[in-house]
């Protein structure tokens, strides 16, 4: 416990320190969706029908980019090889990097919702169900893209293959988030839409951190 | 428990082995592969729907069926790797993947082709077909990982933990794409009626999918072979091997 | 046989383009990956003998010069 | 059989008999008290036995046996590419053998893999420091990861000669004082074994000087160490072995 809060409290003071890692990325997804209306029309009825595919879809790549360097700087300077030999102090070190990774790139998007929601003229009960799916889906985001980010730790070659390996395990999660904020456009019910996203959030909460881990192994050995 | 088992762990004998098995499973497979297409393409019946564009079930149906059935034999192979170690078992997985991906591919061809003029469009976002689809990327993803390292060991390994995690994932990408495509029943897409198959028609399916079956085995065979060499070749049972040739 | 002649055999009933496309792939592809998995077989064979060879010949110049 | 014949590595020198270091009062294996660790005198810590080792279709060493014993030091030695990084990730548990088997205690090393870890201190090639951190934030990590407190990190940043620069990012520090700050773990650490990746490297020769007198004592106390260096260890240690690691093609 001692060591996890010590370890959160130096990945959050890295990120003070390293403003472009997760800026960047929060840039980015603002960007991306303030390019969609320029690209296919500002037409407010369009834009509400493809918002919750748009959001998520910019969230997904936002992520991404932030998942690229999580562990690069920790591989390059031997901290993680030397904590890989101390075996138990892996783990905290894991739950840190998630636990930072989703207040550095998870958060701010939850943040900036409302200001995507007048972007894309997102009506107020779409919005709730995009508040919603959003905090039950960027920490399942961060799961699955620190797991990319720990697989690909000693690739010559990381950038597109993160991506390659990660966009298809966010599937699931793209697929029932849009399909929430859609349920929620027309009025209909959207809890169960929730409940799969939780169910597979607490799956993922229980599994990830072990793949992470031999992954972290295997990526020193 | 295991101890059986043991001796399979040991690369030469397994090299040995497959050498033993893959001229017969390849004459199998092509001899398999040339009555079941022969027989289905020739000597049964049009389908009373479909014409005879439904012949194409007897490379369609197989290659599907094969490509899951290559990620759940990639999958325990890559857990077998993972949890004891067992090199043999590490190089399988990256034997298996690019058949894998092949046969989702042709899958995939075969099920546009079929599509086109049963549908009316190349592609549909049918659930079979996009779960079909991801199937490619995961595939891709496993191959492209293992081949992103300068150490082939450690290639190998992170790529048999990915197969482990995507075969996790599968039944919740499957169950997840079904669900939406229900939820987005497009107007345009009527589904096959699956009218039950005619025993005429069942028998050369039958044989075609364990055509593809053998077929597989064999390239199995084959490719964790040259694997086996690759990743021994300090070895003197290989060296020597080299030598004589 | 359900077909009577060669080109009503191959028209397919009129689906001929996809049938063919279908199997032509298939074949193509299978081929392909056969093809290209036994020649990284030989080439590798054939890198070893090679790598054997020059460790042969360092050995030798070794002994030369000793 | 020739010694080279048993392996490709020479023993260069062996000072010491490897026996009991201490004055031994009991005649049984006494147990030294008011240790961080538990130490029987000369009981038997790591054993490897027929070790090899292939990296990138390479055979770095094959055959390689050896014993490290409580306060033992061990001198891996040989060129660049000999595989003296790889025996050492081998030695901290990072990656397994292709050949051999390693012993802890005289048990194998996959039983009691945690034991071992957390009786091990293991720094690599690299410093283990991250630039944009400070001295102080980067020991207080270790610290946390190594589970021991510390009260006084600037007492002890400054006998490491680095009083001043505790509270500036360590990619202001010069080579040297980075593995400084790397270095200063072992001074807080309570483990028993240390592996040590080129521990020399950038230091200069007061700061050699230091770090070996440090060695001894903890040798005294019954601990092991395992490094690599290129230099000529000048301190005259009862029990050091040099282990030559040839270069192979």
């Amino acid at each position: 416990m001692v060591a996890l809060a010590t370890f959160l409290q130096r990945e959050l003071r890295l990120l003070a320190r390293q403003k472009a890692d997760w800026l960047n990325p929060v840039l980015f997804f603002v960007i991306v969706l303030s390019l969609f209306p320029l690209g296919i029309g500002p037409e407010p009825n369009l834009l509400r029908i493809i918002a919750p595919g748009v959001i998520w879809i910019a969230a997904l790549l936002s992520v991404l980019l932030a998942a690229e360097r999580l562990f690069k700087d920790d591989y390059r300077n031997g901290v993680l090889e030397q904590l890989v030999a101390t075996r138990q102090a892996l783990w905290p070190f894991v739950f840190a990097k998630l636990i930072s990774n989703w207040l550095s790139t998870g958060l701010p998007l939850v943040l900036l919702s409302p200001l995507v929601a007048l972007l894309l003229n997102v009506d107020s009960a779409s919005f709730l169900a995009m508040l919603l799916t959003l905090l039950l889906g960027t920490p399942l985001l961060s799961l699955l893209s620190v797991l990319g980010a720990a697989l690909t730790v000693s690739a010559d070659k990381g950038g597109i293959l993160l991506a390659l390996l990660i966009l298809p395990l966010y599937i699931p999660l793209l697929i029932f988030a849009s399909a929430a904020m859609e349920a929620a456009a027309m009025a209909l019910p959207y809890y169960g839409q929730l409940a799969i996203m939780l169910a597979m959030l607490l799956v993922a909460l229980a599994l990830v951190p072990f793949a992470v881990n031999s992954a972290l192994k295997i990526n020193v050995s | 428990m295991f101890k059986w088992l043991h001796p399979l762990a040991k690369p030469e004998t397994v090299y040995q082995l497959c050498g033993r098995l893959y001229p017969w499973l390849l004459t199998a497979a092509l001899l398999l592969l040339l009555l079941g297409n022969i027989w289905g393409l020739a000597f049964t019946p049009p389908d009373y729907q479909q014409g005879d564009s439904y012949r194409i079930i007897h490379i369609h149906v197989p290659a599907a069926i094969m490509s899951m059935g290559a990620y759940s034999a990639m999958a325990i192979a890559a857990f077998v790797a993972l949890v004891w170690q067992v090199k043999v078992a590490q190089w399988s997985v990256l034997a298996i993947a690019p058949i894998g991906a092949v046969y989702t591919a042709i899958a995939l061809i075969t099920g546009m082709a079929w599509g086109k003029p049963m549908w009316g469009t190349w592609w549909v976002w049918d659930a079979r077909l996009t779960s079909e689809l991801i199937l490619l990327f995961l595939y891709l993803g496993v191959i492209a990982l293992s081949g992103a390292f300068s150490d082939r060991q450690t290639g190998a390994k992170v790529a048999s933990l990915l197969a482990v995690v995507g075969v996790i994932n599968l039944p919740v990408i499957h169950f997840s794409v079904e669900w939406w495509n229900t939820l987005h029943q497009g107007a345009s897409i009527t589904k096959f009626a699956k009218p039950s198959i005619d025993p005429s028609m069942l028998w050369p399916l039958l044989i075609s999918i364990l055509a593809f079956k053998v077929l597989m085995l064999a390239l199995i065979c084959l490719r964790l072979r040259t694997a086996i060499l690759v990743n021994e070749q300090h070895r003197p049972w290989v060296r020597a091997m080299a030598g004589d040739q | 046989m359900h077909f009577q002649s060669w080109a009503e055999f191959w028209a397919m009933g009129g689906y001929g383009l996809f049938v063919w496309l279908s199997f032509g792939t298939t074949y193509f592809l299978l081929l392909a990956l056969l093809c290209y998995s036994q020649l990284q077989q030989k080439q590798f064979k054939r890198q070893l003998a090679a790598k054997l060879a020059r460790e042969q010949r360092v050995k030798q110049y070794q002994e030369q010069s000793d | 059989m020739a010694l080279s014949d048993i392996s490709r590595f020479v023993l260069l020198r062996q000072y010491g008999n490897m026996r009991p270091i201490f004055p031994v009062v009991d005649s049984k294996r006494p147990v030294i008290k008011h240790q961080p660790f538990s130490v029987i005198v000369g009981q038997e810590l790591l054993q490897a036995q027929a070790l090899s080792c292939i990296r990138q279709d390479r055979v770095l060493f094959e055959q390689l046996s050896f014993t490290v014993r409580a306060g033992d030091i061990l001198q891996v030695a040989g060129k660049n590419g000999a595989g003296k990084s790889s025996l050492l990730r081998l030695l901290a548990g990072l990656s397994a053998p292709d050949e051999g088997t390693l012993h802890y205690r005289s048990q194998p090393l996959s039983d009691v893999v945690d034991d071992y870890a957390a009786n091990l201190c293991f720094i690599g090639h690299q410093s283990g420091i991250h630039e944009q951190l400070t001295a102080l934030e980067n020991l207080a990590f270790w610290r946390a990861a190594a589970g021991v407190p510390q009260p006084d990190d600037y007492a002890l940043l400054a006998q490491l000669g680095l009083a001043g620069l505790e509270d500036i990012p360590c990619n202001m520090l010069s080579a040297g004082q980075q593995r400084r700050v790397s270095l200063a773990r072992l001074w807080f650490t309570s483990c028993q074994v240390w592996i040590l990746d080129e521990p020399f490297t950038a230091l200069d020769q007061s700061a050699i000087a230091m770090l070996q007198q440090y060695f001894l004592q903890h040798l005294n106390r019954g601990g092991a160490i395992v490094l690599t260096t290129h230099q000529n260890l000048t301190l005259q240690y009862n029990s050091l072995t040099t282990l030559e690691l040839a270069y192979r093609w």
